[in-house]
């Protein structure tokens, strides 16, 4: 990929990351941690990449190291964010149950 | 026509980074939160299984299936039986593994590089070596905040010189990986640049102070993001960049966000000592006398008041209060007393801690104000019950121009009618210094831990019948 | 340019356009109208390149006009954009006067 | 190593792109749009002064300084003596210029294909294509509404058939394109298809009324953006493409919202009678009768009042009142009322169109106050004076669920203690609906061109000493 191009699309996605999270209430700024921690969690595609390409030993350990951090990642980020998210309900919802 | 890989792949990594950030849009409203979280999980999901069918992925399926579910079940069921209250070090080790992914990845491709099998351009070999320097960091320093919240590692190291190791291992760093760059990666080299860097993050970590953590892990999380945008452009997978950066810049702000409602600059969490306050916290001194009440007057009180505010802090986290809170809230609001919570943005050790922790002992989150929205009420509320919160109630940050965190907005919970303070002895909060509301004439101390306390406000209300 | 790197492209503008256009409060809705009217002036830029490239006389007056237009389309935006904001006052600047 | 042309010009190029999006981000508040504007005023200098070196321009600058220096002259100048109430057509004419520059790059673009200096791929090829018919519908669309906002053209032209035609000739247009994208592009086809895609823009304004004009404009601004991104694309200067994109979107987000305000979906604005409306309102009758008040009885009650809202409308901006009616604010607030403003966010023809129209008086913009922050404030208002406004603070909205307006978020002057209602005649709104606010008790008819009749009310207040 161009250099120039790369650059356009991290630009982008910074304006993008700073005004989207700016309008997420302090309520939710634990879920929001943990919610963009799993989001990075996409490395694991990385991994799956590198490990699919390695041949030598030492490339697919580390390969396989690769994976399996980043399938920890993205699953743990995503237990830990719905299992709080699950917890936040309005009054309305309350009264349901 | 059949559409082939080579537009499924595109396609489906295309469709994961419009739901990633969507998902992340989500968090604007608890409403919206958990479906948006959905949806970012489902294109997770999607594009893993389409990296399958990568075209440059050539074999070693078993072996990353393998990975794939070792760790997926065992993140999900230690993500599962974590307490609430652990949520910090269970963020920190999640964050830790996907810097390690990043840097691991580096690893991989400066491998192919040396052994001839992949050429990069100048650019992307640096790309790659800063993602890799930024990967280990966020990894080694993600361990250690894990390792010291978890309680695994209690000693917080501090040396002379300190400062200058760290700067010496970090500048060595980047003469290797500069070397690397020149001279291309040798496994001798890679080995060498991969230890330096992740030693870095130790050596950065280290004298942190526990309760600094958070702001820590916040950076490691920004930082971690922009490694995997980096290894997006290495392996030119666009998704990757986008979510990547996407979370580099979010936790960025974030990071400020809570430096600043800390009254801290980021530099002083990072570089200098925590707890330096106590020694110069003179000020203006506290004046007046401390006032004791006990459980029954105080339930008394509550009991027949109007309007009551919560302030729930640090103190309620440590005594695992907050069902017994609810418990206590819901019985005032069945005799017709008017009860809100009021939360201050950094109440707690993490921001939104408090709200994480009500919302599991089921508080609907509309009784849940933020301080710019409750400030205003203090005056015409009857009682303002403070629950283990200190630092976020201290009217120093208004009256001590001298204090450490004056000019903090706080909770002015010294304007309201009457003001009830629940810890359990003379401790001081995070930032160490003397508390100017105990001294006030409405106020009224209540000893205990926050738990037995809550239980005996519980037992007094009920009294009354 | 790759087509799906255009795609990321345009998902991503899109995405800043609608988190930036969305803070903007109803007081200045006007001015932001005619602010990014001039915004797209930039196709001027498109205009000069062609007009730079032009050969066959068609193609040079077609260039033409697109530098015309697109001349105008960014000049008077700004002009009109300009005026209008520098209209709006608080009172304290207004007394300062 | 002095850095070349094929580093400055993209460089410049993303320095133009980044401060566009910040200028834009200015907008979030008066206080910075300004320098925002300015900042994007200088990127937009920087990128057209850098494109004399791009690689591919390779001659015809001559004609190029003749282009920029006319065009930016003559819309300078224009833009100078406007009046602010002609602002909505000057930005149609702007807009259309846009995609008129838009649809004439495809146009060479398309001519350079046929004469085979230039190759495109499919995917480029039907980028182009389109970019062409939207920038055409832009620029034959826009300026239309310009003609009939400048007053040029007066008839809205209306005849059976007029939806299936203007269908006809889109879908005519749509199959040259498809003939291009698979023939290639000869000069005829070329002419047959720009002749069909202005056409349509014409066809589809034509019968659109000039109220409904400001809907329109934003919709073509937002168009003239997507066209102006897909040249970006063809001509491969991703600050073009995100530069229009996000103007695109921005747009197409404010149509929205417009429309919504309006409370009218949008194809109801493009594609049916405007005015239909006063056949089948019928719905609550109006009862009670309409009484009136003269200029100097209205002036005493608002000097002696001790607060009063001002809600102006179209019929301010029509009568140019504004002044006179910031003239008579400084002498209510000297004599201590407390005077505020409050702006529907529809009031006008434009949205923030009041807004604009007080800025220009000299109103403080924190005295004016939107729909939300306003509301509440009302029963506790000695008088709502109402100027040139009708739609805006019809209680129908609220009231008569048959109304075209209900539903419609409105300001509640008929909540005020007084309400005084300033317009000429029995002249219904821009919905063109009965307005039940005129019935009311406490509501008093102030009949007389906005303007005079300030001028009434200041003399009367000033009358009083
Ligand atoms: N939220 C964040 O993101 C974040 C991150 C890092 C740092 N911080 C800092 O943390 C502080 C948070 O303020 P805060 O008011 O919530 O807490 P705090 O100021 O740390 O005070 C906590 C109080 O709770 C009491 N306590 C502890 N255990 C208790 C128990 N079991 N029962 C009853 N009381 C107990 C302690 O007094 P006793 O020992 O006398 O009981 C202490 O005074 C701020 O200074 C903030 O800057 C926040
Ligand atoms: N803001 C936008 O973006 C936008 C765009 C398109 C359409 N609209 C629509 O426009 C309407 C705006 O509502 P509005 O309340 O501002 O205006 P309005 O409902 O159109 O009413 C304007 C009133 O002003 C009076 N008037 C006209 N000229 C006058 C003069 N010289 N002196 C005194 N009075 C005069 C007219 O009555 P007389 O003839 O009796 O004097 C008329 O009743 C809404 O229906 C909205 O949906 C708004």
């Amino acid at each position: 990929m161009e250099g120039w191009i790369a650059l356009y699309i991290f630009m982008l996605a910074a304006f993008t990351g700073i005004e989207v999270i700016r309008r997420v209430p302090a309520i939710l700024h634990t879920p929001l941690m943990s919610g963009s921690n799993f989001i990075h969690g996409i490395v694991v595609v990385g991994g799956m990449v590198v490990l699919g390409m390695a041949d030598t030993t030492t490339e697919i350990v580390v390969g396989f190291i690769a994976v399996f951090l980043g399938a920890g990642n993205a699953v743990g980020g995503y237990v830990v964010t719905e299992r709080m998210l699950d917890m936040f309900k309005s009054s309305d919802k309350n009264k349901k149950e | 026509m059949m559409p082939g890989v080579d537009f499924i792949v595109p396609a489906a990594y295309f469709t994961a980074a419009v739901l990633f950030i969507y998902g992340l849009k989500g968090m604007s409203s608890p409403v919206t939160a958990r479906s948006g979280m959905i949806w970012a999980g489902v294109a997770m999901l999607l594009a893993v299984l389409v990296t399958f069918i990568h075209p440059k992925v050539e074999g070693n399926y078993g072996l990353m299936i393998i990975a794939l579910v070792s760790a997926s079940a065992v993140a999900w069921w230690w993500a599962r039986i974590v307490a609430m209250t652990d949520m910090p070090q269970m963020i920190a080790l999640y964050n830790g593994m996907g810097g390690g992914s990043a840097a691991a990845i580096a690893g991989v491709e400066l491998l192919k590089v040396h052994s001839g099998q992949a050429s990069m351009v100048p650019t992307t070999l640096l790309v790659a070596a800063f993602g890799a320097i930024i990967g280990s960091i966020a990894f080694s320093g993600s361990l250690i905040a894990f390792a010291k919240l978890q309680g695994w590692m209690r000693k917080t190291w501090r040396f002379p010189g300190q400062q200058l190791l760290n700067l010496v291992v970090f500048a060595a760093t980047l003469v290797l990986g500069a070397w690397i760059f020149i001279d291309g990666p040798t496994p001798t080299l890679l080995l060498a640049f991969f230890a330096l860097a992740l030693l870095a993050g130790i050596l950065v970590t280290v004298p942190i102070g526990g309760a600094d953590m958070p702001v820590v892990i916040s950076l490691y999380n920004a930082l971690t993001g922009i490694a995997v945008g980096f290894k997006g452009y290495v392996l030119e997978i666009p998704a990757l960049m986008i979510a990547g950066i996407v979370v580099g810049a979010a936790g960025t702000l974030l990071t400020q966000l809570m430096a600043k409602a800390m009254n801290r600059p980021l530099t002083n969490v990072l570089f200098s000592g925590f707890g330096k306050a106590d020694e110069d916290a003179a000020g203006v001194a506290a004046s007046g006398e401390i006032k004791s009440i006990d459980g029954t007057d105080a339930a008394i009180q509550m009991a027949y008041a109007d309007k009551v505010i919560i302030v729930p802090g640090y103190g309620m986290a440590v005594a695992q209060a907050q069902h017994k809170i609810w418990e206590l809230t819901e019985l005032l609001t069945s005799r017709g007393v008017k009860v809100s919570f009021a939360i201050h943005p950094v109440a707690g050790r993490m921001p939104g801690h408090m709200n994480v922790l009500l919302a599991e002992a089921g508080v609907p989150y509309d009784m849940i104000f933020d301080l710019e929205d409750i400030n205003a009420q203090f005056p015409t509320t009857d009682v303002a019950l403070v629950i283990g919160a200190n630092d976020v109630v201290n009217p120093a940050a208004r009256k001590d121009t001298s204090s450490p965190i004056y000019g903090m907005p706080i909770l002015d919970v010294d304007k309201a009618k009457n003001c009830i303070v629940i810890k359990r002895g003379q401790g001081t909060g995070f930032s160490g210094i003397e508390n100017l509301l105990f001294f006030e004439d409405n106020t009224r101390m209540l000893y205990g831990d926050a738990q037995k306390v809550a239980q005996a406000l519980i037992s007094g209300v009920k009294a009354l019948g």
